[in-house]
């Protein structure tokens, strides 16, 4: 099994596990793990290799021990037969010829997704080129709620995000008018809060709850503290919208971040009780990204990507709102280069939306990374013909707080106007009526919106 | 850019006050104005070149004598900062020779070690170590701690602590390190704090962190209290991490400003 | 003049052709060349005092001496003071804004191309990011028309590329019908001859017509032989529809070319007496890209992107109805890798329509860059989302007498559905009429169109 | 891929008997089918090998001389493949050493040189390079046009051949390379001649080049009368280049399929 003869040269895989290391695209990350292919002819072979597996052979052969593994547990005990009935007879071959055939439209893609397992959606994604990821992805559709409507077709929401190195109220407040008045902010507002500390995170759920209350803006807060700190909060009575965590693919990965799976439905069935959504109750907002297991040392052997769709199998336990990959985060340890972001990005969205997430992407790069604003642009637009669910606003695309360059508001505007997509409808009601986006949601070139008119330091027309 | 007329200026500019984010940059059309989009570019170019910049150990070590601080040098398994970059896990071991070092100057347990890395920033350590070490230190001696020299880690992660911990038999590990250079701040000093370190096997989990300290952020009175408090708590609880969490209140910390949040606030 | 200080250096940058590929995005060329900025921070040193060079100065600082080479001259004189009015106060760093302004919409942007020198696009090219480039360049509107109408909102054409290694008759009419049958071929049907010769050429030309007419094909045809062989083909009356050649931005360039602005001038006139237009007279067609400057030593200290926007301002002067960069085509001592390579092909295309040309671009790359598929598939999706006029398409990608690789006939597919892009109206309407295409433009299903049914090989009934 | 009824198959596979291109290759929805991606994958990861593959010069050289054909390996510039790629300039010039081996051996003038450079091929210059030079070099002296031994170069580019030509004061200079490898095509072997070449002097336009020379291109009987012609020609016009056109006739080189274009026939 998994092996093959190809130019002249004998290979022989092993195991499922090695065998989708080998068949990943180059990144760096499997080379720090030492389970990456030596040259691009191993790649190769492995990528033929494994174009052979049958589908069913994921359900049979578990990358991560099911006894000492609970993700492995949650994949395994969650599948859902009936559903991957359709596609139980295929190989990892053809099921991507099955994803780009006219079959796969929106609707079978739905139906499917409870069928598939992260392993079989990193497999496939193994042998597809950039423009595979993109035409399957944007065929699906994953549609969730709370204050408003996230994942419609030709829509893009964002994220707010305000960060402050001392959670100053005022400036985090800057940050927010900031981005409201370019037109950001209907995916969530959400704070990275500097210290994890229970009272600054319950000032800034306040802060939050009584922007949006004040302004009537029809959107969602989350201060994205530790899922332990939040659930403190939800305790106390704080207004908490959705409840946040960072997560990953493995139940060892997600020891090393204090979480395991019984403690992230603990905080979802809190967060549902508090029952603060107005359109739908999709509550949780979960970020991943490739490499975070293996830099907790806690990879299983396991190729980053791979790792990064488990992950998915967690979040989509507990329907979030949203989820995001933060794919150029973590360090160029994991992905080297703007080439790596944007294909892991690319990768991440299509694994996540087939597995029936509200995929996100924080198209971003740190600074001890070969990458720079072109690499983004590039990640960002393919993202948005993709049909990605969100992106994140930062002012100025310089993260304070994090220490990281993600997306502008200008970056939102930017790709929201040179592909049509519009804001999430809530939002954007929202933003018309208040004269922020014209009609045609374009900025409008007034100064501040009579909205803020009370704001005592705003001066009262602008410009 | 002799002629701005074609950029929408944000007549909010006045808000920057509050924040040292990119705020009311004002646009082209829908894009950044060229200026700010040339000092984006400068900035990336220098926090680029930040991140290689080496750290001045032996100027830094000199520092802390004249302080009266000893302290002791030694370097991860990253012989340079290519090997940092690629390779975390090397960052977080002790080279041989160091491990040999410290073995000779480990003799006599302690309850704590304070260990300083360079981390993704030199310059974090290099503007705070020192003078928050000033702070700290005295603290520690109130409580009567013992405490071995500081140890000065070359190419250091956070976990490298760990190994130290153990070889003094500390209860209390703290490595101060330079977070990875943002555009903006340069120069941010994180600790990060572990009860019963063990190497190789405590995660992140097991740790609390205290991040953002530079000019713009944490001040050194509130990163030590807050520090302080957590080691109180530790030494109380047994533990550090998930379970152990900083209940010290910002309104001791920092004096707000009265109009704390305008956008909540009438005129 | 050209000094700057900046975080505590000072530089100066004595020339403005100097600043000029200081300025540049990095790349292998120009570092070849020994003009590139040694570092980040002298590159953004040079941007800055870019940024503040009049419009003007380009005016009367040439880059390449008035004296001795035909290109200036051909910039100099060919300036359209008039057209260049509007925006004749305006530093680079301020043309940047404008261009991204409301103001320069696309009938603005039209009426200054004229006004515009190559050395000025160049600048404000690299002073953009990739976003920026895609929000102008999509604002530019260039139609051309000869057989069919090329460069239309919302349409994006394809050269179909038949190449084969001996010119065999047989061969290319199978790579022909493989392209048209999967819908390429509106730009132009275009051959690369793999030998130079009168014969083979005017075979090749005679092959292309009665294939057009026989199955009335609403396009044009081209050989790409050298234009002094298409001249003589001319002369002895071979029906020539559009006359090929490679272009450079020097006049030593073009000399190692063997042609020259009188040579081209007068295959302009040959041509356009021919006549055979029947939508519209534009019957040129160039190739560029950056690099065969320098390869031929003939950049007279010029960066290779300055260059090839010159070799733009050649192009313009014969009203072509094609242009496309062959930017991966030359190989990684000009564009080293993938990020280079998509750097460039959408400042070519930003520059060329700025200028006022239909530009396309030959989204390609060799086997000795650092190059692969994904970054086919990122370059073409982005110069499709700025609004490219056209690709090329090759069967299955692989060019085999060229020797490298370029957009196949499937890419062409994605990238027109996953946009909604159109081919040209004359040619859509043939797709559609012969079922190769259905009123939506997707592929239909069926085997080998009746149009085809009376060729012998052929299965009558196809599938 | 045990099932491809995802795919919609291209019913004309059938003229791939024409030609090497890829073809018929079907689709999946409109994408191409796993297999042919795959194919090109692979194709794509042995062409990239291909380019670092070393021309093994000895075996070569021991080669033409076990036909009676004199050698002279020499080398440019460009130290190893990595600068080869990178330097182009590099590559047209002879290294130090290579340059004083030719003064040596040029002592008497010739009519001819013959040079043979890796370029981007080496496998394009083993397979087709002695089997040419066996038709070629008879026909040469049959002009009983003085030759050189013909040179070898190693990590050579087209206008090597300048500085040959000039070092014997020879009038025609005929550069055997190998092209850069296709994914169908990853011998093909270029020929480009030029008329009293001058090192730094001559450019493309003074050269003609006869390409795609292996063995699903051009033949070596093809090349060879090309090469004659272009020969004849340009020692009567004393020049090459844009003003020497090949009008050799095709009819004459290969014996067309009798229905040459399907296209154009009927049933
Ligand atoms: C990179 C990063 C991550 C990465 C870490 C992976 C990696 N290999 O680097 C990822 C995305 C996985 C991550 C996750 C989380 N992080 Co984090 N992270 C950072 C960041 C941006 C940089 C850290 C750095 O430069 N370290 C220095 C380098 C030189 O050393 P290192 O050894 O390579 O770094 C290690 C530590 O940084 C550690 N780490 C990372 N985050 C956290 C958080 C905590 C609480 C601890 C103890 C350790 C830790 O991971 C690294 C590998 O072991 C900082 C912000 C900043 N400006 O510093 C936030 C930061 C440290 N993280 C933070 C938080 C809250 C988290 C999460 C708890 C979020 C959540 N709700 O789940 C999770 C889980 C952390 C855990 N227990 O493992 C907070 C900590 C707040 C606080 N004072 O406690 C910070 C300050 C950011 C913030 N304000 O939101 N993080
Ligand atoms: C790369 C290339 C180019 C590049 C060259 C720049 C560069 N630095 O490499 C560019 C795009 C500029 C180019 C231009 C042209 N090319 Co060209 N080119 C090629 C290609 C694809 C590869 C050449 C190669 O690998 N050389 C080997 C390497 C190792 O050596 P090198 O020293 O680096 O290569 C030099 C020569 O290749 C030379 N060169 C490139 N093209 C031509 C064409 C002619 C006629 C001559 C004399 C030299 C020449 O440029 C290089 C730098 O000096 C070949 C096709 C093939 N499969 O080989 C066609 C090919 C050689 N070119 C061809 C043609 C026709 C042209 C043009 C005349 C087209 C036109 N109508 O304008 C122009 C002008 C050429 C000139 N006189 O300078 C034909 C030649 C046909 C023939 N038998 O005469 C070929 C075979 C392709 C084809 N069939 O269309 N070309």
């Amino acid at each position: 099994m998994y092996k093959t003869h190809l130019a002249q040269q004998s290979y022989d895989f092993k195991t499922l596990r090695k065998l989708m290391a080998k068949a990943s695209p180059a990144r760096s990350g499997d080379c720090l793990a030492g389970v990456a292919a030596v040259n691009h002819l191993e790649r190769v072979a492995a990528q033929w290799v494994l174009a052979d597996v049958p589908l069913k052979q994921f359900l049979t052969e578990a990358l991560v021990p099911y006894e000492s593994d609970e993700v492995t547990r949650l994949i395994i005990d969650g599948h859902d037969r009936q559903a991957f009935a359709p596609i139980s007879h295929l190989t990892v071959g053809d099921f991507r010829n099955w994803l780009l055939s006219e079959q796969a439209d929106t609707a079978t893609l739905t139906k499917i997704a409870a069928g598939l397992t992260p392993e079989m959606v990193a497999a496939v994604s193994k042998i597809m080129r950039i423009q595979d990821l993109i035409l399957v992805a944007k065929k699906c559709r994953v549609v969730t709620r709370f204050r408003g409507t996230i994942g419609l077709a030709n829509r893009l929401s964002t994220r707010l995000q305000p960060n402050h190195p001392t959670d100053n109220p005022a400036g985090i407040a800057a940050s927010i008018l900031d981005g409201l008045l370019y037109g950001c902010g209907d995916a969530v507002i959400g704070i990275n809060p500097a210290t994890d500390n229970l009272e600054a995170t319950t000032r800034l759920l306040h802060l939050l709850n009584d922007v949006i209350e004040r302004y009537q803006i029809p959107t969602q807060a989350c201060v994205l503290a530790h899922v332990t700190t939040t659930m403190k909060a939800m305790a106390q009575g704080a207004p908490v919208d959705l409840v946040f965590q960072s997560i990953a693919g493995t139940q060892k990965a997600n020891d090393s971040f204090g979480i395991n799976l019984a403690m992230l439905q603990e905080a979802h069935e809190m967060a549902l009780s508090l029952n603060r959504g107005t359109v739908g109750d999709n509550c949780l907002y979960f970020e991943t990204g490739q490499g975070s297991a293996l830099s907790a040392n806690a990879h299983e052997g396991l190729d980053q990507q791979t790792c990064e769709a488990r992950a998915y199998s967690v979040a989509r336990q507990f329907k979030p709102l949203l989820v995001n990959t933060v794919v150029g985060f973590i360090g160029p340890e994991y992905l080297y280069d703007g080439k790596q972001i944007i294909r892991a990005g690319l990768e991440d969205h299509f694994c996540g939306k087939l597995l029936g997430l509200p995929m996100g992407c924080d198209v971003c790069y740190t600074n001890h990374a070969e990458a720079d604003q072109d690499d983004m642009d590039m990640l960002l637009t393919q993202f948005a013909v993709a049909g990605g669910t969100f992106i994140m606003g930062v002012p100025g695309a310089d993260d304070v707080m994090l220490n990281y360059q993600s997306t502008s508001f200008h970056d939102a505007l930017y790709v929201r106007q040179i592909l049509g997509l519009r804001p999430a409808p809530e939002f954007e009601q929202w933003l018309q009526q208040h004269q922020i986006f014209n009609g045609d949601n374009q900025l409008m070139r007034q100064g501040i919106p009579a909205l803020f008119g009370g704001v005592g330091i705003l001066p009262t027309n602008g410009s | 850019m002799s002629n701005p007329q074609q950029i929408t200026p944000d007549p909010w500019q006045t808000l920057s006050q509050f924040t040292a984010a990119r705020i009311a940059l004002g646009r082209a059309g829908i894009s950044l104005p060229t200026r700010a989009c040339l000092d984006f570019q400068l900035a990336h170019a220098l926090a680029r070149d930040a991140v290689n910049i080496p750290l001045d150990f032996t100027e830094l070590a000199g520092r802390l004598a004249a302080n009266g601080i000893g302290s002791l040098t030694l370097q991860s398994q990253a012989e340079n900062q290519r090997l940092y970059l690629q390779r975390p896990d090397l960052g977080r071991l002790l080279s041989p020779s160091s491990q040999e070092r410290l073995k000779n100057h480990a003799l006599s347990p302690a309850d704590a070690v304070v260990v300083v890395a360079d981390g993704l920033s030199s310059t974090a350590i290099a503007h705070h170590a020192e003078p928050f070490l000033n702070l700290l230190l005295p603290e520690l001696q109130n409580n009567n701690y013992q405490i071995p020299p500081v140890c000065l880690i070359k190419h250091g992660r956070v976990a490298v602590g760990d190994a130290i911990a153990e070889a003094f038999a500390a209860r209390l590990c703290l490595v101060l390190i330079g977070e990875r250079p943002g555009l903006s701040s340069p120069d941010s000093m994180g600790i990060y704090f572990t009860y019963q370190a063990k190497s190789g096997l405590s995660t992140d989990a097991d740790r609390n962190c205290i991040s953002n300290i530079h000019h713009n952020g944490l001040s050194y009175a509130q990163a030590l209290k807050k520090l302080l408090f957590l080691i109180a708590e530790a030494e109380k609880l047994q533990l550090s991490g998930v379970n152990l969490k900083d209940e010290t209140t910002e309104t001791e910390l920092e004096n707000l400003p009265p109009s704390s949040n305008f956008l909540l606030t009438h005129r």
